[in-house]
């Protein structure tokens, strides 16, 4: 087995455990780093990609290595979004979860709608 | 089965372990730092796939400032974290999820198995167009010049999460600085290894940048390391983070994106098409963009560090 | 002549791998915060110099012997630092409590 | 670059495209350099430029009858990016360049800077906003590279997401948070897609790849992983869980934009991704899964919207069903009714665009008259809001689907094509859900019309009531659309071509 293919699986397995860890894990943060897990996974499906594509003397198809690097630098910013979300909803409700009933004061009923 | 590859299957398990743990540690930040040694082993992945700038921007950005940045957020959090109040999934839901998801990675583990061993390249084409551009790292010319728009919209994708960042303020804090005031006695370790490292860092992501032209390096990575000394510097609190509302910061926030797309309006006129470099000076108009690039990833991953203003401003 | 310079490579670079592996065994294995932190440092600040130092001679010009040195030099840095912060950590949560 | 230089400006319009870009791009640069009031201005100044910019490209596509492509950089795909506008493309762009400014006219008195502060949060981050949706659409609606348009999927993320939690209660952080983290999950699976995709083809130009597709295990598992994060984006029942709440929550110019146009940029790319990029792939099968989902968001979110206690969040489930709509086409993509599926499909997008852009507005201009938006107590306003109720009523009349509306063209010439296809079922459906919306307007419009006038807080502005009202005739006179309009919307697409003759 090439270590191309032994990244692609690797890829391949972390796809699934960050999608099992955004769905499964209830806390905020943590389904954020599921999402960086499954995010790099899938920038490994892009390396192998890349790697399999090795040719006119380059070791790896430098396209989807750009495309990676623009991945990577879009994932941090959505990180980032996602952090001051929840730090400003741990704030704001006293909790950092998306269970209302958590939260110090119970929502309004639309009095406020605008 | 030589040493190698040996190696390589070592550390695929190690990777697949730790990241593991990011999902299945009983807590949050435990979780986050399993987290940053997952980026680190992630880049030696990279190298071994012999694509060291994405092995660079997975280090200084993918672990280390993504790292800065969830292992804050942990911290901040985890006194609640034991709180309990979150709606946990069932057992029966949980079980569905888990088989859902081992669907996935398995068919994508086939389809991976599937690809030929030398698959379809835009490795020759990239290759006959490098000297037009007078770079040498295929890399670089992707992202600078044969997909500029890409990068050029990816920057306007920072300035946007900065705003996002900045619009959950409290009113009375827009315009502030975010993060936390510089100390009067800052912390001694942490100082001392900010003003040995800064500036050694500071050299080093000039370096990095300059040499991306030719060998592995450029904007993203160069930046992210200039970023990342701002950062320890702010950290040791040997400094603060600016004022949301200085012309000086705002303008450097959208000095590369702006810089980038009037190149691409100017292309237009003199070059015969958006975005395309006039011949001959492919060189130098890549590296003035990318001066500004780097100044703008350099200034705008401290700020979505440092988070939202946390203080009046002063006038 | 290289066969001697091999050797060196090969005796410094397996005595630095011993000295991580000790490191890593004492950090698994040792009982409270700060033993694994000594455990830790100790190891690791040896075991990558005499890693560095095995590698060396094999570096292809003097710029790159540099880069090596440098590495090391920042490590010994990073780790003091974060061995100094993790210690006082510790010490501050031990009063604490 | 010789080699580029000739690729560039194929055809004629052809550097509108970047620019129906680049304008609101550069007005979001700018509005955050300049900042304060002066990013209302930036962003009220751009947009009539920037429809001048979408009528054009349409005007040079209905002119030639051929799609508009402009080679980016001088490097023709595969190795560079090109842009592409059909008349879907052409036809999106308008609506957006029109619904946007709309929002914007009825947002300054939301989001004006007030005299005394050289700056203020809302405005600058509504104003920049807004024209990063406005980047992000038309990014959208032209990308002709799969990557670039993930890219631009991004964009139309990051700018929506921050206008859900303008006010910064903790229910509308959470609601944007869900948004954030169904949209990531969206856009990493696309990504995933594509990496498949570059792996098995080494291109992902859309006019290049589509040739190339056969039926093969990484086409497959990238179409469905590409869909299943289009429609995480796009709300699409089971993975409409986000949706309400976000739309709900919204300051209502925002709503209006992301329930009338946001959620379209992900539509946009599903029909892409069927219709363009997996023509070749036999779609019956996919296309049967996709408008049964569609037809079960319409039955559910129709049922929702009637059990709601609040008038926004009644009209935010009424877009749940909505989108079930848009899904329809998709098993009718083969065959000689095609044309009226693909053309039923696109006057839905149009219409409810219209249609729920106007009705979210209303619902705001009630909330602010009435001082709350509480469905059991909007006895008798009617009588004291009347243009503003006609507004949302004219809106309603296209969900219904009621002759003479946009929604009635777009639900007609759905029902024929599948009538036609003898797929008889979706023909039910759509019926129920016709008379699930009309129950739903009927409990808030009925009370409304009788009982006590209540006493108004202030009284809406004539020029906002306008607004509202001038989106629901616009939903109203799509129905009146002429045959050159449809042809015009077929420009572009060979295979319907062909069933038009």
């Amino acid at each position: 087995m090439t270590s191309a293919t032994l990244a692609g699986l690797v890829g391949a397995a972390l796809v699934g455990l960050g999608l099992y860890g955004l769905i499964a894990n209830p806390q905020p943060l943590r389904k954020i780093l599921a999402f960086n897990l499954m995010g790099s996974g899938v920038f490994l499906v892009f390396g192998i990609v890349a790697r399999k594509g090795a040719a006119a003397g380059l070791q790896a198809d430098p396209v989807p290595q750009a495309m990676v690097i623009t991945g990577i630098v879009v994932a941090f910013a959505a990180s980032a979004l996602a952090v001051a979300l929840v730090l400003r909803l741990f704030e704001a409700a006293g909790q950092a979860t998306l269970n209302p009933d958590a939260w110090a004061k119970p929502p309004d009923d639309g009095a406020g709608a605008e | 089965m030589s040493v190698l590859q040996a190696l390589d299957i070592c550390l695929a398990l190690l990777v697949f372990a730790v990241a593991a743990w990011t999902i299945f540690a009983p807590g949050a930040f435990a979780a986050t730092v399993g987290y940053v040694v997952y980026g680190l082993l992630l880049s030696l992945v990279w190298i071994r796939l012999f694509a060291v700038d994405v092995a660079l921007t997975e280090a200084a950005i993918g672990s280390g400032v993504t790292g800065v940045l969830l292992i804050g957020a942990a911290a901040r959090l985890r006194a609640t974290e034991s709180a309990g109040h979150e709606k946990s999934l069932s057992g029966l839901s949980r079980l569905l999820v888990a088989v859902l998801c081992v669907l996935v990675a398995l068919s994508l583990a086939g389809v991976v198995l599937l690809l030929p061993d030398q698959g379809p390249s835009l490795a020759p084409q990239s290759m006959q167009h490098l000297a037009e551009t007078g770079l040498g790292n295929p890399v670089t010319a992707v992202l600078i010049a044969y997909r500029a728009f890409d990068t050029m919209l990816e920057k306007v994708v920072l300035v946007l999460a900065v705003v996002g960042v900045w619009s959950l303020a409290a009113d009375r804090y827009w315009g502030g600085a975010p993060g936390e005031a510089r100390a009067e006695r800052p912390e001694p370790t942490l100082a001392f290894l900010a003003q040995i490292l800064a500036p050694l860092g500071v050299l080093v992501g000039i370096h990095v940048f300059w040499v991306g032209a030719d060998a592995p390096g450029g904007a993203f990575q160069g930046g992210a390391i200039l970023a990342a000394m701002w950062i320890i510097v702010t950290m040791a609190r040997l400094t603060e983070a600016p004022q949301t509302n200085a012309v000086w910061l705002r303008l450097a926030i959208v000095a590369g994106p702006l810089v980038f797309l009037a190149a691409g309006v100017a292309g237009a006129i003199i070059a015969g098409g958006f975005f395309a470099y006039p011949p001959g000076f492919a060189k130098p108009a890549i590296l003035f963009i990318e001066a500004f690039m780097v100044l703008s990833i350099a200034v705008a991953l401290p700020m979505l560090v440092a988070g939202p203003p946390r203080r009046e401003p002063r006038q | 002549m290289s066969l001697i310079v091999d050797l060196f490579s090969i005796v410094a670079i397996g005595a630095g791998v011993f000295f991580f592996l000790a490191g890593t065994v004492g950090l698994l294995r040792f009982p409270d915060a700060l033993s694994r932190l000594h455990a830790l440092t100790k190891a690791d600040n040896l075991g990558l110099g005499l890693v560095v130092l095995g590698l060396l001679p094999r570096s292809e010009s003097l710029l790159a012997a540099l880069k090596l040195v440098a590495i090391w030099a920042l490590v010994q840095l990073a780790g003091a630092t974060a061995a100094q912060l993790v210690g006082r950590a510790v010490r501050r949560k031990g009063t604490a409590a | 670059m010789t080699a580029g230089v000739s690729a560039i400006a194929a055809s004629a319009g052809g550097s509108l495209l970047p620019l129906a870009i680049l304008l609101p791009a550069l007005g979001v640069l700018m509005s955050l350099l300049l900042g304060g009031r002066r990013a209302e201005w930036i962003a009220l100044g751009l947009m009539p430029l920037e429809f001048a910019v979408a009528a054009a490209i349409a005007y040079f596509i209905g002119r030639s009858g051929q799609p508009l492509v402009y080679t980016l950089a001088g490097y023709a795909p595969p190795l560079g990016i090109a842009l592409r506008a059909d008349g879907f493309s052409a036809v999106m762009l308008v609506t957006a360049g029109l619904i946007a400014p709309a929002a914007a006219l009825y947002a300054r008195t939301n989001f004006a800077t007030p005299r005394e502060l050289t700056e203020k949060r809302a405005p600058l981050v509504f104003w920049t906003l807004l024209q990063g949706i406005q980047a992000a659409l038309s990014l959208v609606f032209l990308g002709g590279d799969l990557f670039n348009l993930y890219v631009g999927l991004e964009l139309l993320t990051f700018a929506a997401v921050p206008l859900v939690c303008l006010d910064g209660r903790p229910e509308t952080v959470a609601a944007a948070l869900r948004y954030l983290l169904f949209a990531l999950f969206g856009s990493v699976f696309y990504l995933l897609g594509v990496a498949l995709l570059y792996g098995a083809y080494g291109t992902l130009d859309i006019a290049l790849l589509a040739p190339l597709i056969r039926s093969e295990p990484a086409v497959w598992l990238a179409a469905g992983l590409m869909t299943a994060g289009l429609l995480a984006k796009t709300a699409l029942f089971p993975l409409h869980l986000w949706l309400p709440p976000a739309h709900a929550n919204a300051p209502a110019a925002a709503s209006a934009v992301l329930s009338g146009l946001v959620v379209k940029g992900s539509f946009f790319l599903v029909v892409r991704l069927w219709f363009d990029v997996l023509a070749a792939l036999p779609g019956v099968i996919p296309g049967t899964i996709l408008a049964a989902l569609g037809s079960a968001a319409i039955l559910f979110g129709s049922v929702l919207a009637l059990r709601q206690a609040r008038l926004k969040l009644l009209i935010a489930y009424s877009t749940v069903a909505q989108i079930g709509y848009l899904f329809i086409m998709f098993p009718l993509g083969h065959g000689p009714w095609v044309a009226d599926a693909f053309t039923g499909g696109v006057m839905q997008a149009l219409s409810h665009a219209f249609a729920k852009a106007a009705m979210f507005l209303s619902a705001g201009l009630i909330a602010e008259s009435l001082g709350h938006d509480r469905i059991a107590e909007l006895g008798g306003a009617a009588r004291v809001l009347p243009v503003t109720f006609l507004a949302l009523g004219l809106g309603g009349l296209s969900l219904m689907g009621l002759p003479p509306s946009g929604g009635f063209a777009a639900k007609w010439l759905l029902m024929k094509a599948s009538i036609e296809a003898g797929q008889w079922v979706w023909v039910i459906v759509m019926a129920a859900g016709g008379l699930l919306a009309g129950g739903y307007l009927y409990r808030v419009l009925a009370p409304a019309l009788s009982g006590e006038r209540p006493q108004l807080k202030k009284a809406p502005a004539r020029s906002r009531e306008s607004v509202a009202l001038v989106l629901a005739l616009v939903a109203l006179l799509l129905a009146f659309a002429p045959q050159s309009f449809f042809t015009f919307l077929q420009i572009g697409r060979p295979a319907a071509g062909v069933a038009l003759q």
